[in-house]
């Protein structure tokens, strides 16, 4: 019958508007993340032992490493940098680190209001993600 | 007084118009409201994905085949590292077969909820716009907890899955596809169902069979228009040929049947899941890959049926751990050919659900 | 006689009326031809007696140094024979004929050959640029197109004050 | 209950008692002027809760709390949308007809004054008591297209242009079944007196008498205010935003204060004519009852804003023609009979 297909969406419409509603109100209540979400990426400088693998197979040639050979002839790190204004965040550089010193993290609120700030320097930022008491 | 003409007027829509999907432009040329001719143009989008490819390693590429139908990124991951493995001939673990076919199967879901939602935003739908992003939303959780990301998913990789699913995962799936019957009757109900919607959509934009053949229409265009064609049927790839489902087909040809044909395809594509929740074996997810892939010299072409039509890869390999090429043949931008085809003699409003059926996404039409 | 076999006798009477090559690489039988008969070949392949080959599926280009290659390939919608013909195209000038008269679908994927490598469709409706812009130069698709660097790529302008 | 009733009539006897005589021409001056102003008021007002009750309501229907971050529960985000409009740039757009240009949306403010005055709100709280109010109604009314198109026609856009023909498309086939289904209740009271229709309604509404033209006239009156699903003027998937894609900053807020103060009207005009006006039981004093009703049927056009898609605009036009028309008259006739045959009986029966 013409006009039943009209008062079945008035009907819903109306049940949803009575209903509850689902928003999240997001900056008063954080997102759960699952800890696999690739919001950015996190270092713990002890554990990298500056392999160069992440560098190795990122796709877009984000990540630049520095290090210098340490006593006993081991390398040790000393800069960290990526330039997130290229990343695209499939996270193959975590599947690559062999130690897992780089891993995602979930802290996904990364708007910057200048372009120069799109270049990470992980060890600057993993100082002070520990001072904030999260997880290195 | 003779028969006077009108004057005609050609108007500029997109790359900024509410309804082109992305950065579309069209020049279109009006008699009054009725188009007489239609210039579409492309290529706002255009990344050069095909020549990136030739300067990353085969595993490198696979997140930039996320950016390419981008609402269902698992279905381009799949084809691509399924190109790759052929070409390789590596052997899969079942879990992993069984795991591509429940992202595969949820991301068609995914794109065809997005589908719908914008063809109802393009009639102005808005509220059935936001039951379907309400419900794809849970499709997208899913992927997160499993693969990390919402969109750009990046869940496969040569060889399989770089890790298996979390046990939260199967609750989640199960209590998602027991809804779904609720929500397609809640779509019917707002979209296809209202008079309007019918009337807008019935008998507009005829395609018929033999002109979409000759134009390589792929997907469900091409299964409106009266074709029963499905490569996970005629070819069937992956373990495609052990679920039982049907290849839906519609006769009518115009755009309410495009529509409708992916309510459709979600039914299936649930009674897909189903029953590879129900089948799929314990064990490992990766097959043994060396970590530097160096695929033998050689080509192949492997399609598979992306949810807005065929999408094929065709990569030609010189022994060296870079593709010597990668063609990539997407479905939409081949669809596309049959809007200016299509649409003339239609009005301004049938243009936009014209395209609004096509599902054209940008990210595929531009490469 | 399987579908296949019947395929594969068709081609090779097809090849041997053009002069091509007939190989199999992992199960699709490969027809390769010189530029000039591809038209002919298409034609002949799109109304093969049994097995028509007559979806055009996917239509590209590759460059192999020395000469081009335009790889069509071709299903059918009614069966699952699957042909890939290629036609060698001349470096210098590559010209070839369009085949937008058998199959209108071709259009766009003419277009983006012409776009990305430069080849010449004799015939096409409307062979402009698809992706890039009109005056773009060069074929990007081509080996010896030159991509600039990645530092020149990444140059960000700076913000000025009071922007 | 009565003096909260008489509260405002209370109140003008007073303001007109500062005069020396009550009835002088400054007194009937200074009333007008407070009225006109009270209407402006009544639009802004209405303006300022619409808007923020369109945004509630659609996101009420896909399950959105709404605008929620200004004031509590986000009631004071159209002042500050109001304040935002203030401070943007006025662009006129190089070409257009500069003068059609800045009158246009003027047009569109002034039509809900001018329409929204003649509307009884009370018993005797009429602003201005015309004995030809229906037909004044109609006529303002009407002159909304002329704005549109002269907002169309002046941006020198042809997405504009497009939305000021559509406009004027769909006025010719709306106008009529809505002119038509008004005759009903003018047949039955004889009079276009608005105040006088509202007094014949004391006892039954006349949406029970003419269910028919009720229906026609709420159909014909979303179509008259541009509302989805006849938004087509104003189609942004189609032609960006019609006529208004050019306007920026107030010009603009002023298209959007006359497209609510137009919804407002058409309610206002459908409570008078059919749900019996100000009339109701005495609980609440009358104008509160008008207000009540004139809500009902606003919230009645927005949930049928936020459920169905638009139509199409040929199939607008076969609406309006084809089935609006055909009934509106099948009302007349109707009304026609009845009152004959009510003529017949009643005065047999004794009635």
């Amino acid at each position: 019958m013409f006009g039943k297909g009209l008062f079945t969406g008035l009907g819903i419409t109306l049940k949803r508007m009575l209903g509850p509603n689902i928003t999240e109100f997001y900056p008063e209540e954080m997102p759960n993340l699952p800890p696999r979400t690739r919001s950015s990426m996190g270092l713990d400088p002890e554990k990298c032992i500056s392999c160069n693998m992440c560098a190795n197979a990122c796709p877009n040639k984000v990540i630049t490493i520095t290090s210098e050979k340490g006593e006993s002839n081991k390398k040790v790190l000393k800069s960290y940098r990526m330039d997130v204004g290229r990343c695209l965040f499939c996270g193959l550089c975590t599947e690559a680190c062999p130690t897992g010193a780089l891993h995602v993290t979930q802290q996904f609120e990364n708007a910057i209001y200048e372009a120069d700030e799109l270049k990470w320097d992980m060890i600057e930022r993993a100082g002070k993600s520990r001072g904030r008491g999260e997880q290195a | 007084m003779g028969l006077e003409r009108t004057e005609e007027l050609s108007l500029n829509m997109g790359p900024q118009h509410p309804s082109m999907h992305g950065v579309f432009r069209m020049v279109v040329t009006f008699d009054g409201e009725v188009i007489t001719k239609i210039e579409p143009k492309v290529g706002y989008l255009h990344r050069g994905l095909e020549k990136l490819a030739e300067s990353r390693t085969y595993t490198q590429f696979i997140p930039y085949t996320d950016r390419l139908d981008y609402l269902s990124a698992p279905h381009n991951n799949m084809a691509y590292v399924q190109t790759v493995e052929k070409l390789m001939g590596v052997q899969l673990p079942e879990r992993a077969e069984y795991l591509r076919v429940i992202f595969a199967e949820l991301a068609r879901i995914a794109s065809h909820l997005v589908f719908i939602a914008s063809t109802a935003l393009d009639m102005a739908g808005w509220t059935a716009w936001t039951y379907c992003f309400r419900d794809r939303e849970r499709i997208l959780d899913l992927f997160e907890m499993s693969a990390g990301s919402r969109l750009t998913v990046n869940a496969m990789r040569i060889g399989g899955f770089n890790r298996d699913v979390p046990p939260e995962f199967w609750p989640a799936l199960k209590s998602f596809l027991d809804d779904l019957p609720e929500m397609m009757e809640e779509y019917f109900g707002i979209f296809y169902g209202n008079e309007i919607v019918m009337a807008r959509l019935k008998s507009v934009g005829i395609l018929p069979k033999e002109l979409a053949e000759n134009l390589s229409i792929t997907g469900p265009v091409l299964r409106a228009s009266g074709v029963q064609y499905d490569v996970r049927k005629a070819e069937p790839y992956g373990i495609y040929d052990r679920f039982d489902f049907e290849v839906p087909v519609r006769y009518g040809c115009d755009s309410y049947d495009r529509t409708l044909l992916r309510l459709d395809e979600i039914r299936e594509s649930g009674k897909i899941l189903r029953q590879a929740m129900r089948d799929i074996p314990e064990g490992p997810v990766t097959a043994k890959v060396s970590k530097i892939i160096k695929p033998p010299a050689g080509e192949v072409y492997h399609r598979v049926e992306n949810p807005k039509g065929e999408l094929g890869f065709y990569i030609v390999s010189d022994g060296s751990p870079k593709p010597a090429r990668v063609r990539i043949r997407s479905g939409t931008f081949i669809n596309i050919q049959m809007l200016p085809i299509v649409a003339l003699g239609w009005k301004i409003q049938d243009l936009i659900a014209i395209f609004a059926t096509l599902d054209a996404v940008l990210g595929e039409v531009d490469k | 006689m399987g579908n296949k076999e019947i395929l594969r006798q068709r081609v090779e009477e097809l090849a041997a009326k053009v002069s091509g090559e007939v190989e199999e690489l992992s199960g699709v039988l490969i027809l390769k031809v010189k530029g000039a008969y591809l038209s002919e070949t298409l034609s002949a392949a799109k109304s093969f007696p049994d097995v028509p080959c007559d979806f055009l599926h996917d239509m590209t280009a590759l460059d192999l140094k020395d000469h081009f290659e335009v790889v069509y390939q071709l299903s059918s919608l009614h069966g699952p024979q699957r042909l890939r013909v290629k036609g060698t195209v001349d470096r210098e000038h590559p010209v070839v004929n369009s085949v937008t008269r058998l199959w209108r679908g071709a259009n766009f994927l003419e277009r983006e050959a012409y776009d990305m490598f430069g080849i010449e469709f004799k015939g096409h409706p409307n062979l402009k640029r698809i992706y890039l812009w009109d005056d773009f130069e060069g074929y990007p698709l081509r080996k010896d197109y030159v991509t600039e660097s990645l530092e020149e790529r990444s140059v960000v302008l700076p913000l000025k004050k009071g922007e | 209950m009565n003096a909260l009733n008489q509260l405002p009539l209370n109140i003008a006897a007073a303001i007109r008692s500062l005069f020396g005589d009550p009835h002088s021409i400054w007194a009937d001056l200074t009333m007008d002027i407070i009225s006109i102003i009270l209407v402006i008021v009544l639009i802004v007002l209405a303006a300022l809760i619409l808007i923020l009750l369109e945004r509630k309501v659609a996101g009420w229907t896909s399950q959105r709390p709404g605008p929620n971050r200004l004031g509590p529960h986000g009631w004071f985000q159209t002042i500050a949308d109001a304040l935002k409009l203030m401070g943007k740039e006025d662009v006129t757009p190089a070409g257009a007809d500069r003068l059609m240009f800045k009158i246009a949306p003027m047009i569109m403010f002034a039509l809900p004054m001018m329409t929204l005055a003649v509307i009884p709100y009370g018993h005797g709280m009429a602003p201005i008591r015309l004995n030809l109010g229906i037909v004044y109604y109609l006529a303002i009314s009407a002159v909304s297209t002329l704005a549109l198109l002269m907002a169309g026609w002046s941006s020198n856009n042809k997405y504009s242009l497009l939305g000021g023909m559509r406009a004027v498309a769909q006025m010719i086939s709306y106008e009529i079944p809505l002119v038509f289904s008004l005759l009903g209740v003018v047949m039955i009271t004889q009079t276009f007196n608005l105040s006088q229709i509202v007094a014949d309604q004391h006892t039954i509404p006349f949406i029970v008498l003419q269910p028919l033209a009720f229906v026609v006239y709420l159909i014909a009156g979303v179509a008259e205010v541009n509302r989805a699903p006849f938004d087509l003027v104003e189609a942004d998937q189609e032609v960006v935003a019609g006529p208004f894609t050019e306007y920026t900053g107030l010009r603009w807020g002023l298209f959007f204060l006359g497209e609510y103060g137009n919804m407002t009207a058409v309610a206002a005009l459908t409570t008078t004519m059919f749900l019996g006006g100000w009339q109701g039981p005495a609980i609440l004093p009358g104008y509160v009852w008008f207000f009540l009703k004139v809500g009902i049927i606003i919230f009645f056009q927005m949930w049928v804003r936020w459920t169905f898609p638009r139509i199409r605009i040929d199939h607008l036009m076969g609406l309006a023609w084809k089935v609006l028309l055909p009934l509106s008259i099948l009302n007349i006739f109707l009304t026609g009979v009845g009152i004959y045959i009510y003529q017949l009986i009643v005065p047999r029966i004794g009635g």
